[in-house]
């Protein structure tokens, strides 16, 4: 099993979650992130004094999934998440080794 | 004798026609309209502080100080009041006798004796007239929160505030509008341009200056944590200044109406003309500039409001929006002092604009309502710089060893540590939010 | 001769024998009474704008909008300020002369000569009644904030509000209030059921249709991000709309009184009917149900407010209620247009209820104060009609050919990216919250 | 014969030579300048309740019952003013005849025949004097909300409401203001020490008892969720109490202004003690501390405000921030009942306090207004020992029976689920906040 | 060591963090997520028009361990966060590799 | 490549920022999180009721690594973390399978 991490644009949230429904994925869990990177933050500016904010908003999305899952997963979310311009964001895959469904104390691919 | 509030009405007889027939009326008695107005115009002023100021302050601070700066609001409205009705009132208003020009007296501390009419010939309860001043006692060491905001300790800010009242805020009210020196100079205070708006903006500065930066200041951000809480507090701000302004006619007469008309002149100006010069100098108009702008309207009307006419209220307004704009975003830089919200940038800037200006445009040919018999505009604007230039020496230096004082012995900052963690939990063991 | 004030006076020297000892008194004079309370009920007013509707506009955005609604109500306030002074108050209540029914004159302009008593023998400063009506000009075009918020450029909102008041506002006021045809047929309309009502409910409509929806609506959820604000502002609201509807009487009297009191069994009424239409509709009421009955309640007694008593109070709240719940919630999704808060839904629609069945319950018989000498109840249910169907015709055509024109030169909308990235920080360069 | 309008008339005219001249003027006629007064008063106190009160509490609750209690403060606003018109205000006002020591009649019902002037004297118009009264009918219950907050149904809550309306506030206002037996007796109450406060807080009281604690009181962290809302909330509260006291006078006179001036000192030392007490027992001052001093001296000062004088309003504010205090920090755990956010601990306690404390302070040599004649000072206290006493038990024993007959029928509580998932979302599918 | 993930229902935090320490874990950090499974959102109504949430608030808690801790952890989160109802959330082990205590420059199992 | 996880103090994430840009790294995600563990939490009090907060407010760092950079952000996360007092917080590695730059398809360590 692989534990499955992307960080995206916050608007993206919607068509990545559908994207990730299509190949069946029936879980995930989601966060609000700030992310650093390449792309550069939008300037505040409040009385006159400019606040450059290089930490910009973004979504983390966690799924735990099966192995053969893994390529179609990251698939389904590189294309909806695209925009082709800076910012877009990452996949990042984990090893997983254990899963358990707290609800059945189901274990493995069936917690998933 | 009341020195401002004969002024005043000597003001209106002269200029004023109409509003002869009322002051015709009935003197020596209680006046049920003039009371109904001012009853309403001290419960606006206190709609300025609580809740008005401190959700305007409170916005613009780091979440983790938004309930020091509403505490501390709190906490000088009810020590104010206290020492208003023991002492406050009868040093500022009571008569001084041969001490007059510089002081009341203690007469009526503890508020006894007041069951009459207020002095100076107005229709309204002594009661009345006593709140009305209080609520004016209140919001001008309210407004120096904005000055040391985030990093003054609690008891240090309670020693500041009772000793400032006292030796600053009290005399100068007596100068002013209580029958002592400045006023029988001829110094015009309309509302509290110099009494309130430069005495707390210099205040400000000092307090500024004496504590230091913020930890952190400026390189760190330290945004505004609520906006919509500012411009809420803003709103409640505007409205609340009706009845600053327009009560301190003391009467629901002609001078009120003309106060609130150039109020909402004054403030509309400034606000669209700080909206347009930050939309040309950054690219953008914002939602704190426009709000900052109003209170620099509202701030610079007030000397004038009674006083001046339309013309006078969008020249005021309008220069004191640049003033302010340009004391903020590039004097303040500039010098590195730490006014965190701006208290000297708004209020001490815009109440000197509008003390000064009033001088101008107070004369009839300019719409205003017209000078005392005799005097000659160029003898007036001087008059109004000697106010404003006393105002800033004496409460610059008082504030200084006021706060000097303290430093010496309970301190006046909090540590790093509480600093850092925020006063809130740190000096109060609460937070604002927990969602 | 200023027909509303004729009017009102007129049904209440008629209707009212309670207030005749009043309006006996000192014709001519400036009343302390009621010029306190036209002070303080044009205070409610502002408060209805900034604070109240701005902070119950913002709570329905998204968080990503909410300072650039308040900042439009803002901006509004400031804008429509300074263009009331400059023509807008001379053209619409100056003397028309020949052209009186059509529009005033500018003999008033720039406020000169504004020092006196109010017209219309009225017993209040001219300057107090300039600034009652200055803020009923201030809140019409900032309820049509509702219907374009979250896409509107803030530039185009400028250029719009300008010319909609100048074109739109002030002729139509002028009409019903100012001595024009309207008033002069019989058109009644206590304070602003057509004039601000219906009159920003329909630009509302209008600009919603030109400017089109909201990216993403109504598939993607747009939820209030800030409920408490939400009904915070609706309860500004109702305080404020005493101002609005008792201020109207322009005279702390026995109307007031009537106002004051009819204001708040049609809002209470027409709260509690939307909230029972939702829980059986839905199964559940909510707050913000109930707060937006109230404010349909508000809206639709507004002209009726001097003239009905209890019995009209409760038809015409519950009625209003009802109709504004259906626009809302079936006509709304059933013709797809996008009034975002809706401004059509509530004012547009709860206005027409108003003004329609005012013309029945003024009648003596259901409670009211009686309609003027000789006109029988189906001829003034027609002026009623007359004037609604004027408002929204010439209104809506106006506001339309000023969006097109707008539109054609520097264009209405936001780009897409801009849009998507929220109003605050793509216009204005700040967020709401940092916390 | 209203008593109560006739002891106040009497104690003004034996006590307060000041206001003489003004009583005397033209009985009978409506007086614009106490008109104007009391529609602002009434403006207010509906500001008290909605946006004040529901802020209040909104912000000590936890996130996810947020709306319920504003829901809740706005459905009580709606439904009390239309049973207030419907039968409450003559039940409570109208003349009972042979009865009228217990309860007025029915012949105002749907408030007909009201257009005249208001009973009792006083010089305003009988439309605004119900809408007064109004305001403190709305607000009673609504304070109760505090208690309960977090478990009730919407729809117990409604019936509750209704019911301890018409079974309990009715008639004791009758008692004590409405010409009934206490009144009588020589019960004073200036503006709702026992009528609004007492009641509300045993009501309170026993509400919590029958309903029990929240799952999971007090082992669950149940944190106020928005300290600023209750901060704004209160600086609102005390804003619109001058309304709430000072238009207790029915007039724009020096009464008013007495007991404006009482309230804010009494709510200012009453802060302060609160402050320092905390700061001295838990070694912090915190800012819910500090408003919940103001408030308990607010309800306090609320029935002695136009009898006592300054020294009346320090000990009666400083004593009754002591017992609210202790009250709320030592005899809550210690007895072990759930009143939410103290409605008893703040609004019973400081209520008993003012209405006992009142009968030593009224007299002339303590600063009051003086006793009637020939009442002696110990016979007042017992009085008002009486009036208390007898509030507390009707009160106490009626709400009991109205709560255990709804929780036999309907059911008074939300089920766990509802409760754990919070009353916004279960009963009114409503999230206050979606960021 | 395993880096432990569990995903509950909010109101199970408290259960949960007393059960952990029961079994001796002294650490752990928490945030809050929103989950997206079989356990189907409430309807949100406003202004007549209904929104569906599906993302329903949760609690995500990460924890690192020592390998002979894990079954226990396991069974004590099982336990505590269980009420039997469909949302009750998931376990993950993931493997780690290095743990830091920045205080003391401590590394791996001293650390945890 | 690891995935590197440090809990740290709230006013040090500016400092470990630049840490680890000094380092080199371009990209990290960022969010606000509660720790539990030794370092005891500030009492709250609400009128008189006092709450024991031991939940404290954390920022917790995620950043892909490169292997041969793993331990020069460990010790540059260190140093600018380091205060000294409990509380610091932890860093924790994980081992990284794969990692993917949504707007360009490139993975492993191009990705980073
Ligand atoms: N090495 C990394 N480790 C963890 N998160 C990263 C890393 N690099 C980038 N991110 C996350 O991905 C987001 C997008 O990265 P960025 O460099 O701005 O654009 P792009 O992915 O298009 O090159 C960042 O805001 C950050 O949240
Ligand atoms: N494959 C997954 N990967 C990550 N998180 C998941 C996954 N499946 C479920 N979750 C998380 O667990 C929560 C509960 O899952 P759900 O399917 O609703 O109920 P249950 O665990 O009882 O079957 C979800 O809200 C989500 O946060
Ligand atoms: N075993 C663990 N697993 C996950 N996070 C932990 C663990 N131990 C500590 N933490 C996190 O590190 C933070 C600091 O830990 P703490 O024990 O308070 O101090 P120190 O790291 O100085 O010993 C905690 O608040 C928590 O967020």
């Amino acid at each position: 099993m692989k534990f499955v991490v992307a960080v995206i644009k916050p608007f993206k949230l919607h068509d990545v979650r559908e994207a990730l429904s299509r190949i069946g994925l029936q879980g995930l869990t989601v966060s609000e992130v700030k992310g650093f990177g390449r792309q550069k933050g939008h300037a505040e500016l409040y009385r006159g004094t400019e606040y450059r904010l290089d930490l910009l908003p973004k979504i983390k999305i966690e799924a735990a999934l099966d192995d053969d899952r893994v390529e179609q997963a990251i698939e389904a979310i590189g294309q909806a998440a695209h925009t082709g311009e800076v910012g877009d964001g990452k996949i990042f895959v984990l090893p997983l080794e254990q899963s358990v469904r707290i609800r059945t104390d189901e274990t493995g691919k069936a917690a998933l | 004798m009341n020195e401002r509030l004969f002024r005043a009405a000597r003001l209106l007889a002269m200029c004023l026609p109409l509003c002869a027939p009322v002051a015709a009326a009935a003197a020596g008695e209680v006046d049920s309209g003039d009371t109904a107005w001012m009853l309403t115009a001290t419960a606006l002023v206190l709609l300025m502080t609580i809740p008005g100021l401190s959700l305007f302050y409170a916005g613009m601070v780091r979440s983790k100080n938004a309930l020091s700066v509403m505490m501390q609001c709190f906490a000088i409205t009810c020590l104010v009041s206290v020492l208003w009705a023991v002492y406050g009132y009868s040093l500022a208003f009571g008569d001084g006798g041969e001490l007059q020009a510089i002081l009341g007296s203690l007469e009526k501390s503890f508020l006894v004796g007041v069951d009459g009419i207020a002095p100076g010939g107005y229709r309204i309860p002594e009661t009345v007239f006593i709140m009305f001043q209080l609520s004016f006692a209140v919001i001008t060491p309210a407004l120096i929160v904005g000055a040391f905001a985030e990093r003054m300790k609690f008891s240090a800010m309670l020693w500041f505030v009772g000793l400032w009242l006292t030796l600053v805020y009290v005399p100068v009210a007596h100068w002013v509008w209580g029958g002592g020196w400045l006023g029988a100079f001829g110094v015009l205070d309309f509302a509290g341009g110099t009494v309130v708006h430069v005495n707390a903006g210099v205040a400000g500065l000092v307090t500024a200056l004496v504590l230091g930066k913020r930890r952190g200041y400026p390189a760190t951000p330290m945004m505004p944590h609520n906006m919509v809480f500012t411009l809420v507090g803003a709103g409640m701000l505007w409205v609340g200044w009706f009845g600053f302004n327009a009560g301190s006619a003391l009467a629901a007469d002609g001078i009120a109406g003309r106060a609130v008309l150039v109020t909402q002149l004054a403030t509309a100006v400034a606000a669209l003309v700080w909206m347009i010069v930050e939309w040309l100098d950054h690219g953008k108009p914002s939602a704190l500039g426009i709000a900052s702008g109003a209170v620099a309207g509202l701030v610079a009307i007030t000397p004038a409001s009674g006083y001046v006419g339309a013309l006078g209220a969008l020249v005021i307004g309008g220069s004191a929006a640049l003033a302010c704009f340009y004391a903020v975003t590039r004097a303040k830089p500039a010098f590195g002092y730490d006014d965190a919200l701006d208290c000297f940038g708004v209020h001490g800037v815009g109440g000197i604009v509008g003390a000064l200006a009033m001088g101008v445009f107070v004369v009839k040919s300019l719409g205003g309502v017209g000078l005392p018999d005799g005097v000659p505009i160029g003898w007036q604007v001087a008059k109004q710089v000697m106010g404003v230039a006393v105002t800033i020496i004496y409460d610059g230096l008082f504030t200084f060893l006021i706060l000097k004082g303290i430093d010496g012995t309970i301190g006046l900052r909090v540590t790093d540590e509480q600093e850092t963690a925020g006063l809130d939990i740190a000096l109060h063991d609460e937070r604002g939010y927990n969602l």
